[in-house]
């Protein structure tokens, strides 16, 4: 049901994700001891850009050629078509970012004792973004004025995924209990999942009707 | 009005766009076995009138029903039924109109491959259904939307513009399906600027000034 | 003579002539990897002395070394490719830059990872963002382009043209690469090979390097023939030549 | 001659720019004594990736409504109406950028005796940007791939932009001399911008007669 | 061939897609007062002969020559005597049909604002100059683009599809317009799947099987 991609497109957020991380060293400073205590906000607000540049194709293509309006018009409600569409999303986006997130943060000099928190917090963190990132792409998509104006739209949604997602690495890299932090980002996810599809599919209508 | 309940009956709508307003207290019924062509000039609304219908543009007056139900009520139903092609297909390029075409009915009906693979060749698009759609021509990608036609069941099709970069043997083909299927009882609302040779009765609603 | 050399220059654009005698060549070029790269192999790293500082770790330069050559070049050799296609329209050119890429690439890949590899022991880490390093992961990602970009178009002629101009433009980076040691002061090595200079290693451990080095550059002329050989089958298969070639070998 | 904007899209890839670079105290660590040395790299990368966000649309709307292939019919030289188009990009991306960052970076503690410097580098290395982008803008514009793929393009070209830019700022900030850096910058200036547009046109060429 | 050269011909055309030999061996040429029609099925290769013609499709086998001298050495003469429409016309969404009219004069003739805004008005957008595209309707839309025909004095025109969209008055309007620039020594090359009512001659090239 969900339209196949090809296997490039697949990649593209995930090499933003490569790049991205790898212009900090480049840009900031090289050097460990600056590298390390950064580093998992960095493949953290890194992997958040990636999802915020992939989120403009999510219904674009789909509004141009007039998918949309067929889509709308489906039997099925809405919502679970929205769904589906963004488990699409994380699955060619989210998850290959979590799986790469350790070698890259591993160039960072992360340290490796950490490398399970950091994934762990972006396995509960991603599906957020592309949950929320859809509610943007939905409102947006009738616009012509680039997927840009989604950014503004969404930043401000993640950035508590963002300090949620950072923090309980953070905490762990302090030596200190990080399952509050998760608990809390889980009942994000949790919120999201059962609001953004509704939202999304709200969002859709109107802009379709436009 | 017969006795029968009209499939879709739409009264007093109106619409106006910009400070323009398109038509006004309009009402009209469509039953089984019609053929309705919306005319008028560019511009005149067809197209809103239509997505009106379909409820892909909000009504800001007038009502409609479906099978006597409300459309609010009934949308279920009336999405179930309908089979609406606008001037953009929802043709994707990168799928081939093979897989567009199993895209489509994914959501719909449950046509199997080899209707599917026949549906492609009544329109032209034998030995294509494998090439992406952007390496088609233009007539060829709206074939592929027009395969639609050939595997649903719907009672309902709302077509607008579907003769758009379709040949001359297209047209003709096209318009001999249109009235098959009012014939089998169902009904087709469309717009076209080609004058239509279909056999039997089409009925007309004029919008705007006339040409 | 400049008419001589115009002739040479057009068969290259010809498939035909190219495939039939790039078959030989790639024999011989097979069989000199084949014996070259063994002998260096071994000798590298069974008989080249320690080194008095690195020991054995040293070792790796014996794949290290060819591998970043091997990549650099083969960049060049796609750039040359971009601009004679671009240039003269010749077929041929799009063939060979396509078929490097993937290539380069390996090698590109190669030069890295032995890099760190070797990093680890000698400068106590995998990964520094020190210029060459990053010259050469720049590098990486350039081929990663041109193999995305011949990917994502359909057209076979419009890819070839694309990534022509794709591989002229990042063509700025393989100075980058080379003088990278000389113009920042960096952990890398500067060069042992110059044209102009004698290496201030000893014979005995440049020699399988040398050997090394010419071996890869078999290989890779093997692998590039083979590659062209068979893209050049896909895309010429409509031509008369590939269809009575391919019924000939059909009943063979 | 150049079409003009609505001035929402103008804003775009400066709302970027300022989210990211707040993203990067919340994601990392909000200190004073992290931020400022970090702080020029930041600006620097956010500008690179709100520069990289508005290539796609630089040609894409062009390519979708068939004006490009207006522009390649025009009498004028391609390359002139390349040149022309990314003067606007940069006139609408990288100028707006270089007037915002001294706010951005004093937000990120820099010395205000570096903001000078930082708006040079700035000033000189965004037309290689757009310049460079162009390229990358024009050889994917026919390829539905979504624009990630011009990030593996452009983006290698663009980390020696970003080696000097930032490299710049830091031997001001070490009080050594910097105007080799900005020969430098200068240097890749000149000769992005002779050599950029004919490349690009000639993707445009190739792009336009897929 | 008469004996004034001709203001395109074409020698030998050839074009291949994916396999498919579209055509072989196509020669014409086109004259001043000529209105050529290339007709055949969808998929016959009519967009591809326009795009090759305007050099928009590399063209791999045969010549082109623009009043007599190869296209390559000739190409910024051609270029600033066409005027080429095809299957998307370029207009922007955003902007509205003047400011279209207006970007595009921008690039070729010197126009001024009275000419666009009579332009316009025959068209039939009078009253829609200041509306951005996206809200005119499909017909609307062409229609804009239509316009630049009535303020371009290019002796050749290359239209693909040109009534596309177009209401019946409006196609009543074009032929009659292209009669007049055929009529006052220019050239029109044209596909369509409309029947032409042109007074006066056409001359037709078939391509593909004939439908
Ligand atoms: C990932 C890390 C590394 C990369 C990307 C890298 C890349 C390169 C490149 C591009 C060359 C140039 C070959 C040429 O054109 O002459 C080279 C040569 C060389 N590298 Fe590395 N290198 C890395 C790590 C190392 C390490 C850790 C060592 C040893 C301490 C090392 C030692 C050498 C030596 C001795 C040469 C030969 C210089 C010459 O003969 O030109 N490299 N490397
Ligand atoms: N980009 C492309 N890549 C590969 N093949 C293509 C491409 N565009 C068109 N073709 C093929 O070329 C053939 C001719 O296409 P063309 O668009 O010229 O047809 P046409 O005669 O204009 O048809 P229509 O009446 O539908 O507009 C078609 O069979 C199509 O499949
Ligand atoms: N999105 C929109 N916003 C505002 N006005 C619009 C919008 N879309 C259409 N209109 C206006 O509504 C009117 C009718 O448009 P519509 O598309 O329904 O015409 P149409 O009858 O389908 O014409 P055509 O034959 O050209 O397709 C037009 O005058 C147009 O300007
Ligand atoms: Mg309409
Ligand atoms: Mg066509």
């Amino acid at each position: 049901m969900l339209a196949f991609r090809r296997p490039q497109e697949l990649a593209n957020p995930l090499v933003f994700f490569v790049m991205a991380v790898s212009l900090f060293p480049l840009g900031v400073s090289p050097e460990k001891s600056f590298l390390a205590p950064a580093a998992a906000g960095v493949v953290w607000v890194a992997s958040l850009l990636a999802t915020l540049l992939s989120l403009d194709a999510l219904f674009r293509a789909d509004h141009e050629d007039g998918s949309l309006e067929q889509l709308t018009l489906a039997p099925q409600p809405l919502f679970i078509l929205v769904l589906a569409k963004v488990f699409a999303h994380w699955l060619t986006t989210g998850l290959p970012l979590i799986l790469l997130s350790p070698v890259l943060a591993l160039m960072l000099h992360v340290d490796e004792s950490l490398l399970g928190v950091l994934m762990l917090s972006l396995l509960v963190g991603t599906p957020v973004l592309s949950l929320i990132g859809a509610i943007g792409a939905a409102l947006t998509v009738g616009l012509r004025v680039g997927g840009v104006l989604i950014s503004l739209l969404v930043l401000p949604l993640y950035i508590p995924v963002l300090i949620f997602g950072t923090g309980m690495v953070q905490s762990a890299a302090a030596g200190m209990d990080y399952t509050a932090t998760l608990a809390m980002l889980g009942a994000i996810l949790a919120l999201s999942l059962t609001l953004a599809p509704f939202a999304a599919a709200a969002a859709l209508k109107i802009s379709v009707s436009n | 009005m017969t006795g029968q309940t009209p499939l879709l009956e739409a009264k007093n709508l109106q619409c106006e766009r910009d400070d323009r307003i398109l038509f006004e207290n309009l009402s009209f019924s469509v039953d089984p076995g019609d053929v309705v062509q919306i005319e008028g000039p560019n511009g005149a609304g067809k197209t809103t009138l239509l997505k009106l219908l379909c409820g892909l543009a909000p009504l800001r007056q007038g009502e409609l029903f479906w099978r006597g139900e409300r459309m609010s009520q009934a949308r279920p139903q009336f999405l179930s039924s309908l089979l609406y092609l606008g001037h953009k297909t929802g043709v994707k390029a990168l799928l081939t109109p093979l897989e567009n075409l199993r895209a489509w009915c994914a959501q719909r009906e449950d046509v199997n491959e080899e209707r599917m693979m026949a549906a492609l060749e009544t329109v032209g698009l034998a030995g294509y259904e494998y090439s992406p759609c952007n390496s088609l021509s233009a007539g060829q990608q709206r074939r592929a939307a027009l395969a639609r036609l050939h595997v649903s069941s719907a009672p309902l099709w709302v077509l607008d513009e579907a003769f758009t970069a379709i040949d001359k043997k297209g047209v003709a083909q096209l318009e001999a399906l249109l009235r098959e299927k009012a014939n089998a009882g169902g009904a087709v609302i469309l717009t076209t600027h080609h004058s239509l040779h279909l056999s039997g009765e089409v009925r007309r609603i004029q919008l705007g000034a006339a040409s | 003579m400049w008419e001589a050399f115009k002739q040479w220059f057009h068969r290259w654009g010809s498939p035909k002539w190219f495939y039939e005698r790039s078959l030989v060549w790639s024999f011989w070029l097979g069989w000199g990897a084949m014996i070259l790269l063994p002998i260096g192999i071994v000798w590298g790293l069974a008989f080249a002395p320690q080194d008095y500082q690195q020991g054995n770790s040293f070792r790796i330069i014996y794949l290290h070394v060819p591998a970043a050559i091997l990549a650099q070049s083969c960049y060049m050799i796609m750039a040359v490719a971009g601009f004679v296609s671009l240039v003269w329209r010749m077929k041929m050119a799009d063939v060979v830059l396509k078929c490097a890429a993937p290539i380069g690439a390996s090698f590109c890949f190669l030069a890295l990872f032995t890099g760190a590899v070797w990093g680890k022991p000698t400068w106590g880490t995998w990964w520094e963002w020190d210029a060459r390093l990053t010259a050469m992961l720049i590098l990486l990602f350039l081929y990663f382009g041109v193999i995305a970009l011949e990917a994502a178009i359909e057209d076979k002629i419009t890819a070839g043209r694309a990534a022509a101009v794709l591989s002229l433009v990042g063509v700025v980076n393989i100075p980058i690469i080379k003088y990278s040691v000389e113009w920042w002061r960096t952990l890398h090595q500067p060069a042992t090979f110059k044209l102009t200079e004698k290496p201030d290693m000893p014979v005995e451990m440049w020699a399988p390097l040398l050997v090394m080095v010419i071996g890869v550059y078999c290989f890779f002329g093997y692998s590039l023939f083979l590659r062209s050989r068979n893209e050049i089958i896909e895309r010429e298969r409509r031509t008369l030549w590939v269809r009575e070639l391919l019924a000939k070998e059909g009943k063979v």
